[in-house]
């Protein structure tokens, strides 16, 4: 069980010594019991931390905004940045890390291990909660604990978790400068890609049914790219909302950008941007969920992404996130890559 | 739909002429219109320029309202619609909406001295004021002109104004000093003030990069010019030229809509948004 | 016009509305939507994911079609929006609400051909808030409230078997008098319950932007404060809080081509959104609101300052939706209050 | 900046394209096009006047750029640019569309075919509409060679080289150098002693000052290309220092480890501290540190101290040295296939079934035996010697398919050499057939047969097994269509030729291409035999396919004359095709950095920068960059897609 | 298309240009017929083939894309087949997972020996794609 003051004090005491400019962790937020991000620079504020089950975000996020507020205003880090990391938050990190977007040492992990449990789905919460706004919520065992209006709901975890919390086989954040919480690697709630199983149980033909409405239902908000940690590409390449201008750039690159895909939110045009992303990620999302969490229209993006992560895992034996030197999945090869299906 | 505002007509480029080369290249395109006749304009106003299967462009209209044959467009090649522009030739159709935005009030300025103070591409915007100035010479006072460039090769509107000088003052300067320049030498703010212009019963119209217009009316304020005798233009991104899509406002202003003409009386009062 | 309505009856009215497209809300994929109704139609919906401005402001509307052949002149062909007429049921006030808003703006200085062709075949059925369906609802603060008529053709109001039917319009008038024969005539208990219910409504709490008629002032005065990027510095930049909002309406403008020779394309609208980085960035590179804390002050001053310094009433009808929905918990009634608060 | 002027000239090939694609219609299509301004076609555009007007169309068109929609660019592409300079335009702005070997030669229907010619043409217009103007790159060529591979074609190689002037690193990874050749008594057809016409060279490689001897050591990393190539080589530890060395042999009588000697084929053993033989260059012991029992004078140091010359050293450490080359001539030789392989043949496990190499060491004077031919388990001389060719070669089901192409020379001789040795002994040979190509051969098999009482038998040897001391072999003759067993007292297999354990090696350091068989794959089977794929790496010897001395030589000659040709340029042209960084969408992720074959790119400040030297056009990066940041030269991102959507266009 | 007319796939073959190319460039030396539904793009190597390239060919109107190169060993380039064999397993599985045909999307090693090859390549995918008529799963609307 973690003590969130054991976070609290650690926080405290490196923002106190200057050993980091800042500490980037969850606090309560002004929406009943959700945590929010929260960017701690002085000492004093770091009581306001938390640790609970709607921690959900993967502040790795924060980290590539860091960096790009960094590369702008043309500064480099003069102390590490802190930041509190689930075990799929740090496996982000440690994919940005093998990707050189930032070096270790400007990073301080403060690992948090999802012991018994994970974080909730607000999806499946929703409906035990009776229409009752909670207005916090605690970890207590392999339980979740909600307080509303009605009182206290105590919930088994396993009802109202995150399918990824529940799938998840490496809960603990192995890449770390600190870290609280046992390590209960190996626990397995749900079996790995379960969700994706089942969905991949359906014909052919019932899959397009539901991609088909699935995508055609997109809006393109774009919420599940700016939400990802890995989509810190300046541009993106599919549909762009962004241009890095340098005093470099020409008149003519300007002119060439390609247009893979139109702005409109039409079938063709989101079927075209979801899978290049699925693609982008093949190998470096680390299953934090986080695109099909902020999805406002709720497409099940994960499915997507955990279907790159097991081809990667049975096909060539990729693990994301796995280690800071090794190469990137689609980078690297091995002889014995599956080569059935050439003709 | 009648009178779909979004729905260009149709204009033929009749005219292209390269104003400077290279990496800022400049272009000036007369187009006419392919039926019937063109909208009417005032100093100042821009339209919305297309090239159909590239997009749309926000372009100031750099030709003087006393020409109704045709209208005069001067583009820098900085971005995918521009570049689409300088690859056209003479007979292309491209398409036209407008006119949009205010305009500089120069019926309210007869009997003044008018500055004219422009660097880079910002005389096309203040062109069709300085064009229509000299073509009602009687309404003003003196009319002087700066304008400067990086290098002589990026003064834009050369014969033009050297066909100026023959009824006004016209002042040309560049950054760094070259052979053969016999004009100022040095960045315009500067020129300006190497030229003591008089803020008595004067106007003067700034138009050109950020930093020029900056420090043009600081100085312009030392010399004594008050903040409502300067005009300037701002632009910003936009899109629909109506005030509907939302991106280019300043505060509460849709530039293209109450812009792009500002006094600096009116402009320091809005937020720095562009 | 003021009736009643038995709740069996609804599906008999909405029958009744032959030449209508009919839109009610759905529960589908875990969020409600207007859907075209098949069947039933419930009204028993909190309120929708997508607030129904997508009917007169779709996320795409395609302006004109060109063609041309090489040496030619380019054919341009309007594209008109059809003229099939849509009716949304259950409409919360505070979308209801939007509706005005989003006149204004298509409105104001010139008319949008587009908006208006859809605008004048859309008519809104209200149901009324017995009492706030979100958490994050704060109609109140801006100007609204749970009962407000603004914007819809037909408020009705939900009476536990029955609804207190009411129209606002003269288009609601005709709707109603469709299937007049299933409405009755409201007795004395009824009028009693329906003031009830609306005082009930407007007196539960909501969440609460402190004296809002002081906004605008105070967020002019804080243009250039810090705190913008403080509280924006959590956003991801995405589009949730724009698209999902009733009176959000930036949009872009692109060509699409389908075939470059010879050239066929469509000119083409799409919602856009002033939280996304290169919204109004320049070709130049040059960005006028180049951070979050630049953009958000844009999205909340809008609302809050610069709509209400040219119409005279904040943008936003506190439907809560950007609050519920925003990934990282940013809350423009919090932002509102901090940076009001801040200015003193 | 205007827009591209276009020229498309389409070629009739005669009735070549004409015949299956409307021509005139593809010329009208083409003039569609946005950036085309002038279409002609023609009846041969390759012919003199055709590509005369070719140039004249530029000239009076102002194009900038040119399509010619003919036969494949394999052809005429160099034809058609060269053209377009001569016309005053850049040559990297002319491509060819290809509607003969990719459209009308395979396709009959007018209508489609017409249709699909269209489409080729149009994707190549829209690629050219992004062309840029391209100039060669020019590198500088650094006057040195390297040849990996000691034995008789890098020793050839290497003095050919040196001979003309140019430096010349000659790396070895055994103690000595000579190879294979060394290891063979003598040589067909003439029976010359191999050892005797090697030595000479051997010494004279020691001896020249344009050649630096590197043996004992090992490439490990080559980056660089042609011209310009940068090697690293690990010089193992030999402990014992070559200058100090007497050769007196006593520290090899004190040590107390014996091994196999793999110099001997495992025939005989030798000491931790050994010279593989009399001949070996250079004349030195080495000190084979992973069987020496520790190199530290407390556990053994026999040798250390019994040596009066102080030539061993035991602190002696593994150096890595840098060699900077214009050209590389890789000679790794071959090894022969496993005798495992063949179980049916006894696996290798039967004492007295030998290979060809050890079957040449037995018949060495310096060899296992002093050249007295005795089998191996009991030391006696063998009476009944069976020789088995085509082990392993040719037989695509089970082993290699190729043959081997000496074995039936090689066995020819080792029947002779038996029967010199052993004039009362019978000799048998198993043959498929006989393969006698070369001067003097068939001469000499026939003197095998005839004046040496060999007894060939036409068929494959089904099994071998010991039976009662001797090996059994159950054969069958297919000449008589007789099975046939025989009782032999040793049997000598002609195995495959495999290339070596470190050709297999070298080709994955080098990044060279190998063949189906695992050889070094030449650039073209007849036209550039001696050329590997990656410019500047040449080939000799067995490492590229089976070869005899003479063959080895004479390809180790030609590599040379390649290399000197190279290294006589003072600069070298590249092809501009090559990658391109955008700065300003590159993170830095470093990617490219894993993905690029030719190790081209590198992160400098957080940017991927190219070296222009290295890289060779791949695109492997920029379809591995997510970000787009990266893209080759004139085979843009963009230009693909504006060719797929023309592809498409109907 | 009208009624009458047979359906005839539509395919853009992305073919390196060591192997695949010069193997189709074999089989029109040696004259193998085969249909002309495949329109070739050359690439430098299979490893510069970007999955994008898959998805915009199917986005703009492919009813199948081919993807060919040197086989295995023989990348003129070493490694680029390689990488391009990871990326297009990956690709495929995509398009198959949402429900798209994987017969419309197709990988072979073609080399510049085997023209015979690369006809019954084409020969074989045009015959599986038939059955499947058009692709209009990823197509773009307007495209009709």
């Amino acid at each position: 069980m973690i003590n969130i003051q054991d976070i609290r004090d650690t926080a405290r005491d490196m923002l106190a010594k200057g050993e980091v400019r800042a500490v980037i962790g969850y606090r309560r937020g002004s929406r009943g019991m959700l945590a929010e991000p929260a960017f701690i620079t002085d000492p004093e504020q770091a009581n306001e931390l938390v640790w609970d089950p709607t921690c959900f975000h993967n502040l790795s996020l924060y980290l590539v905004h860091d960096r790009k507020f960094l590369a702008h205003i043309r500064k480099n880090p003069n102390a590490p940045v802190a930041i509190v990391a689930k075990g799929c938050d740090a496996r982000s990190i440690v994919v940005l890390l093998q990707e050189h977007y930032f070096k270790r040492e400007d990073v301080y992990i403060i690992g948090v291990s999802c012991e018994g449990t994970g974080v909730v789905d607000e999806r499946k919460l929703a409906p035990h909660l009776n229409g009752f706004q909670a207005s916090n919520a605690a970890f207590d065992g392999d339980d979740f604990v909600f307080t509303t209006a009605e009182g206290e709901k105590r919930l088994p975890a396993r009802e109202v978790m995150a399918d990824r919390c529940l799938e998840c086989r490496i809960p603990f954040p192995k890449e770390h400068n600190a870290v609280f919480g046992e390590d209960k690697t190996g626990r397995q709630l749900e079996a790995p890609f379960a969700a994706l199983t089942r969905f991949e149980a359906q014909e052919a033909g019932a899959r397009w049914d539901f991609w088909s409405h699935h995508f055609d239902r997109c809006i393109r908000c774009f919420a599940c790219r700016s939400v990802c940690p890995m989509c810190y590409c300046d541009e993106c390449v599919v549909d762009s909302i962004t241009f890095p201008v340098t005093h470099e750039t020409t008149a003519e690159e300007k002119a060439n950008r390609i247009r893979w895909i139109e702005r409109s939110a039409t079938r063709s045009e989101n079927i075209t941007y979801l899978m290049t992303r699925a693609m982008h990620l093949a190998g470096r999302c680390t299953d934090c969920s986080e695109c099909e969490r902020a999805c406002p229209v709720n497409i099940p993006l994960r499915l997507l992404n955990n279907k790159m992560e097991r081809e990667a895992r049975e096909q060539f034996g990729f693990e994301p996130g796995a280690s800071i030197g090794g190469q990137s999945l689609v980078a690297s090869f091995l002889d014995k890559d599956p080569g059935d299906f050439i003709r | 739909m009648p009178d779909n505002i979004y729905l260009p007509k149709l204009a033929r480029v009749a005219h292209i002429k390269d104003e400077v080369y290279g990496e800022r290249a400049i272009k000036t395109f007369r187009v006419e219109p392919v039926d019937g006749e063109f909208f009417e304009h005032e100093c100042g106003q821009c339209a919305m320029l297309s090239i159909f299967g590239r997009g749309e462009s926000m372009i100031s209209i750099a030709s003087s309202p006393l020409i109704k044959e045709y209208k005069q467009f001067s583009i820098m090649r900085v971005g995918g619609v521009s570049s689409a522009f300088h690859e056209l030739a003479v007979g292309d159709v491209i398409g036209i909406r407008g006119p949009f935005g205010n305009s500089f009030p120069i019926d309210d300025w007869r009997g003044k001295n008018l500055y004219f103070i422009g660097g880079g591409c910002g005389l096309a915007p203040i062109w069709p004021l300085i064009t229509t100035a000299v073509a009602q010479r009687a309404n003003f006072k003196n009319i002087t002109v700066f304008y400067g460039g990086r290098t002589s090769r990026d003064i834009m509107y050369r014969a033009e104004l050297e066909k100026l000088r023959e009824t006004v003052d016209v002042h040309l300067s560049i950054d760094k000093a070259e052979e053969g320049w016999d004009g100022y030498c040095g960045f315009v703010p500067a020129a300006v003030m190497d030229k003591d212009p008089v803020p008595d019963n004067s106007i003067a119209v700034t138009c050109g990069p950020p930093i020029m217009i900056k420090f043009v009316i600081q100085n312009l304020n030392k010399l004594g010019f008050a903040d409502e005798q300067i005009y300037t233009t701002i632009e910003n991104k936009m899109k629909c030229g109506l005030g509907k899509c939302g991106r280019c406002n300043v505060g509460k202003d849709y530039v293209c809509v109450k812009g792009p003409v500002y006094s600096w009386e009116e402009l320091k009062n809005l937020p720095e948004e562009y | 016009m003021e009736k009643i309505l038995d709740k069996k009856h609804l599906d008999g009215w909405i029958a009744a509305l032959a030449e209508w497209d009919v839109l009610g809300p759905v529960l589908e994929d875990g969020i409600w939507s207007y859907q075209t109704a098949s069947g039933a139609v419930r009204l028993d919906h909190p309120n929708t994911k997508q607030s129904p401005k997508e009917l007169a402001f779709p996320q795409r509307e395609i302006f004109f079609k060109f063609e041309q052949i090489k040496g030619e002149p380019p054919k341009l062909t309007q594209v008109v929006p059809d003229a099939q007429r849509h009716v949304a049921f259950g409409v919360r006030p505070c979308d209801g609400r939007g509706v005005p808003r989003m006149d204004l703006v298509f409105n104001d200085h010139v008319e949008d051909n587009y908006y208006q062709a859809r605008r004048k075949n859309v008519a809104y059925v209200g149901l009324a808030c017995n009492k706030p369906p979100s958490p994050n609802c704060f109609c109140l603060s801006v100007g609204g409230s749970p009962v407000s008529t603004e914007g819809l053709d037909v408020q009705m109001t939900d009476l536990g078997d029955r609804y207190f039917v009411k129209a606002i319009t003269e288009t609601g008038k005709g709707l109603m008098t469709a299937a007049g024969k299933l409405f009755a005539e409201p007795s004395a208990a009824d009028q009693k319950q329906v003031k009830q219910v609306h005082a009930d409504a407007v007196a539960y709490p909501q969440r609460a932007i402190r004296n809002p008629d002081g906004v605008p002032a105070k967020l002019k005065a804080s243009f250039k404060s810090p705190l913008w990027e403080e509280l924006a510095q959590s956003c991801i930049g995405c589009g949730i809080c724009t698209f999902l909002c009733p009176t959000c309406h930036c949009f872009d403008i692109n060509d699409e081509v389908q075939s470059k020779a010879p050239l066929k394309g469509q000119r083409v609208r799409t919602w856009d959104n002033c939280q996304f980085p290169d919204f109004t960035m320049h070709s130049s590179g040059h960005n006028p609101r180049e951070n979050t804390g630049a953009r958000l002050r844009q999205r909340v001053a809008h609302k809050f300052q610069y709509f209400p310094e040219n119409f005279g009433m904040p943008q936003c009808t506190g439907c809560g939706r950007c609050v519920s929905e925003c990934p990282v918990g940013i809350d423009i009634v919090t932002v509102v209050n901090k940076v009001v608060e801040n200015a003193g | 900046m205007t827009k591209k002027r276009t020229g498309v000239f389409v070629c009739h090939c005669g009735t070549n394209i004409a015949a299956t694609v409307d021509v005139a219609k593809v010329a009208r299509e083409m003039s569609g096009e946005d950036t085309v301004a002038f279409t002609k076609e023609y009846v041969y555009m390759c012919s003199e006047p055709g590509q005369e007007s070719v140039v004249q169309a530029i000239k009076d068109n102002k194009l900038d750029s040119i399509v010619v929609t003919c036969c494949s660019p394999n052809l005429h592409e160099k034809t058609f640019r060269d053209n377009a300079k001569r016309a005053g335009i850049n040559n990297f702005t002319c491509e060819i569309a290809n509607i003969r070997e990719q459209c009308s030669w395979v396709h009959s229907d007018k209508a489609k075919g017409t249709e699909k010619a269209i489409k080729i043409s149009r994707s190549v217009v829209r690629r050219v509409n992004r062309n840029q103007s391209l100039d060669t790159i020019a590198v500088s060529v650094t006057r040195r060679a390297m040849v990996i591979g000691g034995g008789v074609a890098g020793i050839q190689a290497a003095l050919d080289i040196a001979n003309a002037g140019v430096e010349v690193v000659l790396v070895e990874k055994q103690a000595t150098i000579g190879g294979r050749m060394l290891q063979l008594s003598e040589t067909f057809p003439t029976l010359d002693c191999s050892q005797c016409v090697l030595s000479p060279k051997m010494v004279e490689v020691k001896r020249h000052p344009k050649v630096k001897l590197m043996t004992y050591s090992e490439v490990q990393e080559v980056t660089g290309s042609v011209g310009n190539f940068r090697v690293k080589i690990l010089k193992k530890p030999t402990f014992v220092d070559p200058d100090k060395c007497k050769l007196c042999d006593d520290c090899t009588a004190v040590c107390p480890v014996v091994v196999p000697n793999e110099y001997e084929i495992n025939l005989t053993t030798r000491r931790a501290i050994y010279i593989p033989y009399a001949q070996s260059i250079p004349a030195s012991y080495t000190l084979d540190e992973s069987t020496c029992l520790g190199l530290n004078p407390v556990v053994c140091g026999k040798c250390k101290d019994v040596c009066e010359a102080e030539a061993i050293n035991y602190d002696m450490r593994p150096e890595t040295v840098t060699e900077d080359v214009g050209a590389i001539v890789v000679a790794t030789g071959f090894d022969l296939y496993d005798q495992a392989n063949m179980q049916e043949l006894g696996g290798g496990k039967i004492e007295d079934v030998l290979d060809g190499l050890q079957f040449e060491r037995l018949c060495s004077a310096s060899g296992a035996t002093q050249g007295h031919i005795l089998r191996p388990s009991d030391h006696k001389e063998p009476k009944n010697v069976v020789f088995i060719q085509c082990v392993g070669s040719r037989d695509p089901a089970k082993h290699c398919a190729y043959c081997s192409k000496i074995c039936c020379m090689y066995t020819a001789k080792h029947a002779q050499l038996y029967k010199h040795h052993v004039p009362d002994g019978r000799a048998y040979v198993f043959y498929i057939d006989i393969r006698s190509g070369g001067k003097g051969y068939e001469e000499f098999v026939q003197r095998t047969m005839e004046d040496n009482d060999t007894l060939y038998l036409r068929g494959r040897v089904s099994k071998l097994y010991r039976h009662d001391g001797k090996v059994r072999v159950l054969g069958t003759d297919t000449l008589s269509g007789q099975n046939v067993e025989i009782d032999a007292d040793m049997v000598v297999l002609a195995l495959a030729m495999v290339p070596s354990k470190g050709t297999t090696e070298i080709a994955k350091v080098l990044k060279i291409g190998r063949d189906k068989d695992g050889f070094l794959a030449e650039a073209h089977p007849k036209l550039r035999p001696v050329e590997s794929v990656t410019g500047g790496i040449y080939l000799a010897g067995a490492a590229q396919a089976p070869k005899d001395i003479p063959e080895t030589v004479a390809q180790a000659g030609a590599a040379a004359a390649k290399v000197i040709a190279l290294l006589s340029q003072a600069t070298l042209s590249r092809s501009p095709l090559i990658a391109k960084v955008r700065r300003s969408h590159c993170t830095g992720c470093g990617m490219c950095v894993d993905a690029c074959p030719f190790i081209a790119i590198r992160l400098e400040n957080g940017k991927a920068v190219v070296n222009e030297a290295l890289c060779e056009g791949c695109g492997s990066c920029a379809a591995t960059c997510l970000r787009a940041a990266i893209d080759v030269k004139n085979v843009t991102q963009l230009q693909i897609y504006e060719m797929i959507e023309a592809c498409l266009t109907v | 298309m009208s009624e009458q007319q047979v359906y005839e796939p539509r395919i853009v073959a992305f073919l390196c240009k060591w192997c695949s190319s010069a193997g189709s460039d074999l089989a029109g030396v040696s004259r193998i017929q085969y249909p002309p539904n495949a329109t070739p793009i050359t690439v430098p190597c299979t490893g510069a083939i970007s999955p994008m390239y898959i998805m915009s060919a199917f986005n703009k109107g492919a009813d199948g894309v081919l993807v060919s190169g040197c086989h295995i060993g023989d990348c003129h380039y070493i490694e680029g087949n390689f990488l391009a064999r990871r990326k297009m397993k990956l690709i495929m599985e995509l398009i198959e997972f949402i429900g798209v045909e994987p017969n419309r999307f197709r990988m072979s090693w073609v080399s510049a020996a085997e023209g015979a090859k690369f006809a019954q390549v084409i020969t074989d995918f045009v015959d599986d794609l038939k059955p499947l008529g058009p692709q209009d799963k990823l197509k773009k609307a307007e495209l009709t």
